[in-house]
């Protein structure tokens, strides 16, 4: 877990980058600079969905209890990435406001980032709701992969339903970036940057979850 | 056992320190705002120079009155161009402000990460 | 197995039956939504988009008041360890979705003759209209069969219900409600392709809540 | 038909409640013919330790482990070689007498068989009636009546004698003493009549 660590040299790099190096874009002017971390940010919602999807996955079909705690340790990263998503949210609606002149349209990304937003919201009021239910671990990972099955028919749809304003440059057809040189790099290096972030994060927590469970454990021998 | 408050303390300290980024969000993007030449009216995002129709597309004919940026922005703008404020020079106070964050979340997290290696070594000894 | 699942569901039926306050209760919501639309509006005809979504919105809500009660009364009256000692969850499965698909179809055949009655509903291709309200049904009911389960589980709260049955009910009630609105409006509309996705949609959840159901129910 | 040989194992099981131990390291091995009396007092975990070892909860630790004439049977169909009764387990309140009795037992047992137990137990002139009419005691017998319907291998008995009559305790301890052998017996009770039915005693708490 050394290479996590490189978080603490990676983000002043993107943050200085970003800054300093990256131009601004032609008409957008500075405010384009908020790419280097919306688009991060919304990544690394995505990444921590998913995260927790396969977590869940590997929880439900773990019968040997090879792993510990794989429950816990989705609802960690889920956790983490409701609010890299509302972050993500944020500063998306802003950038809006600057560029488009309202803060919330319906675009395509929009809503699908409302609709993973849902799910989280959903997740964590049934983890509530469980309290310490015996079958806690295995309803929450059940809805999560349930939910998680439903994103497809989104993906399929959405882009039918609203037009899209998001730039291209960054998803398009041809499935290429769009981007000055510069550009790329620094948004190259800030997705790096965060996804490094995520992953330490969850680290932590998760470190935190086994810590707590063997104090408890320990405090029950006694 | 006295570990048991401590990590309850810790837990809630990373959670909130993971809500800390939220200011890293609010804090750029105002500031750059005011830094930004910004779009004139009627000026939005092309794409391959073509203009997107859509029901929530925003021509400058069509442009309802109430979406117009408003006023007090414009002269904040105007005024911070007025005062001589150089763009760069805002630009390297906004990144300050947001360095000085993640400097601050860092300590935040190596302070942490020093507390659970510490733990852990109890627990493995006992 | 079949055998098991006709006990289970005429089992269901007649508990049902006997204690008809949740069947009057889920009925008389449908009827009432329906009127109180009508009532407020004061028999003004809406556009036809606007038509469709409130169509939808009654229909959703309905479903989320009826369609978790099959589940939270095992919960509620301790019946299930008796269920679950008699026949195994493949079947339980079965039985409450057959039941689900069955109760939720009954109340749209409440819902849409009062709405199309009191709102003075011009359909334009009834073809669709109908083989749409089926379909999308489907999809609610099955959809929702798990997540009763698991509320049930959970302690049976109403409004966790509704809050994580949205978002995978979302793009049902999307296409759904895109699709009422073009039968409403063009004569002759023939595209049956959002059917097939309903069909799809409800194949493929079906299919994933038969696999997780054995998580949610049994004790392990 | 062929004799099977049923064995249940239980290894080390231990349960808690949030921080709280029930029990903890219980072992024992129970084949056909044998039985067990579990007895202790209240809040000892009796139903518990019975609800663990019928898999409808889970221990903390420890393993619970089921076989038939060796071969170990999977924990979700075990609910099928088992009878049950306890109060957490409730029988249609809507349905009546007969009709829970056919829901539990299928096409499997035949009319007379089942009105011979109705009789047996004096519910035959309530078995139209349904179960929200019945009193407590009546309840019970009618639950005896389900967990041994399908004739299963295995009997868990949750005090089984609770809210009934001198009568009716007298033919239960008797249709228990005639079916005893050849099945698993559990019974978690206090009453030494019952305890006395059992060939082993276990003391919790």
């Amino acid at each position: 877990m050394k290479i996590l660590k490189f978080v603490y040299v990676l983000m002043p790099i993107s943050i200085i980058l970003s800054f300093m190096w990256a131009p601004s874009a032609e008409i957008l002017g500075n405010t384009s600079r908020i790419i280097y971390f919306h688009v991060p940010l919304a990544w690394g919602g995505v990444l921590a969905f998913i995260v927790s999807g396969i977590f869940s996955i590997l929880y439900l079909s773990d019968k040997d209890k090879k792993y510990s705690m794989l429950h816990e340790k989705s609802y960690n990263s889920a956790q983490i990435g409701m609010v890299f998503t509302i972050l993500a949210t944020i500063s998306g609606s802003l950038w809006s406001k600057l560029s488009w002149g309202s803060y919330w349209n319906w675009d395509p990304r929009q809503t699908s980032i409302s609709v993973l937003l849902l799910i989280y919201v959903a997740y964590f009021s049934l983890w509530s709701a469980l309290g310490d239910n015996s079958r806690k671990g295995r309803i929450a990972s059940a809805y999560l992969i349930f939910a998680m099955i439903t994103v497809p028919f989104f993906v399929f749809i959405i882009p039918r339903m609203y037009p899209s304003l998001h730039p291209d440059p960054i998803i398009n057809t041809e499935q290429k970036l769009r981007l000055d040189f510069e550009m790329r790099i620094t948004l190259m290096v800030a997705i790096a940057s965060f996804t490094l972030l995520y992953f330490y994060l969850l680290n932590l927590l998760n470190r935190i979850t086994v810590i707590d469970y063997y104090a408890r454990d320990k405090q029950d021998e006694k | 056992m006295i570990i048991m408050p401590g990590i309850n303390k810790m837990k809630n300290r990373l959670k909130v320190s993971i809500f800390f980024l939220v200011t890293i969000a609010f804090l750029i993007i105002p500031i750059i705002k005011f830094s930004s030449t910004g779009l004139q009216h009627g000026q939005f995002l092309k794409n391959d120079g073509e203009t997107h129709s859509s029901r929530y597309m925003l021509n400058a004919e069509e442009k309802p009155q109430g979406l117009k940026s408003l006023p007090s922005e414009r002269e904040s703008v105007k005024k911070a161009q007025d005062t001589g404020r150089d763009e760069s020079s805002i630009l390297l106070s906004v990144m300050a402000v947001v360095l000085a964050v993640w400097i601050g979340l860092a300590v935040f997290l190596i302070k942490i990460n020093l507390k659970i290696v510490k733990l852990e070594k109890e627990i493995n000894e006992l | 197995m079949v055998e098991e699942i006709v006990r289970n569901l005429k089992k269901d039926f007649r508990v049902e039956f006997r204690n008809r306050s949740a069947l009057n209760l889920a009925v008389a919501f449908a009827g009432i939504t329906t009127l109180a639309i009508s009532l407020a509006t004061g028999g003004v005809p809406f556009p036809a988009n606007i038509q469709s979504v409130v169509l939808w919105i009654i229909m959703f809500f309905c479903a989320m008041n009826g369609l978790a009660h099959i589940f939270v009364r095992e919960e509620e009256e301790r019946t299930s360890l008796f269920l679950s000692l008699n026949s195994s969850h493949e079947s339980i499965f079965l039985s409450k979705l057959i039941f689900n698909v069955i109760f939720f179809l009954v109340l749209q055949m409440i819902v849409c003759p009062l709405y199309i009655f009191f709102l003075q509903l011009q359909i334009k291709s009834p073809a669709v209209f109908i083989l749409t309200i089926l379909s999308g049904g489907i999809c609610i009911s099955a959809g929702t069969t798990i997540l009763g389960a698991m509320v049930s589980k959970a302690g049976g709260r109403g409004s966790l219900f509704t809050i994580i049955s949205f978002p995978v009910l979302l793009p049902v009630l999307w296409v759904a409600i895109a699709t009422t609105t073009r039968s409403l409006e063009d004569e002759g509309y023939s595209n049956y392709g959002n059917i097939i996705f309903f069909l799809a949609f409800s194949g493929v959840i079906i299919a994933i809540s038969f696999l997780l159901f054995r998580y949610v129910w049994v004790e392990e | 038909m062929e004799e099977k040989k049923y064995t249940i194992r239980i290894e080390a099981v231990s349960k808690r409640f949030n921080r709280q131990h029930l029990f903890r390291d219980i072992s024992f091995t129970l084949g056909t013919g044998t039985s067990l009396s579990l007895t202790g007092p209240n809040g000892s975990g009796k139903s518990t330790l019975m609800q663990i070892i019928a898999g409808i909860q889970s221990p903390t630790r420890g393993t619970v482990a089921y076989s038939c004439n060796g071969s170990e049977i999977p924990k979700n169909e075990f609910f099928r070689h088992m009878g049950f009764i306890s109060p957490v387990l409730n029988p249609y309140d809507e349905l009546t007498g007969y009709e829970n009795i056919i829901f539990s037992a299928g096409k499997k047992r035949s009319e007379e068989e089942i009105n011979g137990l109705l009789e047996k137990f004096q519910l035959y002139e309530h078995r139209d009636k349904s179960l929200r009419f019945y009193s407590s005691g009546m309840k019970q017998r009618l639950k005896y009546i389900l967990a041994v319907i399908n004739d299963p291998p295995v009997l868990f008995f949750d005090e089984p004698g609770t809210n009934l009559d001198r009568s009716g305790k007298d033919i239960l301890y008797s249709h228990i003493e005639s079916i005893r052998p050849g099945k698993i017996l559990f019974m978690a009770t206090n009453e030494k009549e019952e305890s006395s039915l059992c060939m082993e005693e276990y003391r919790i708490g």
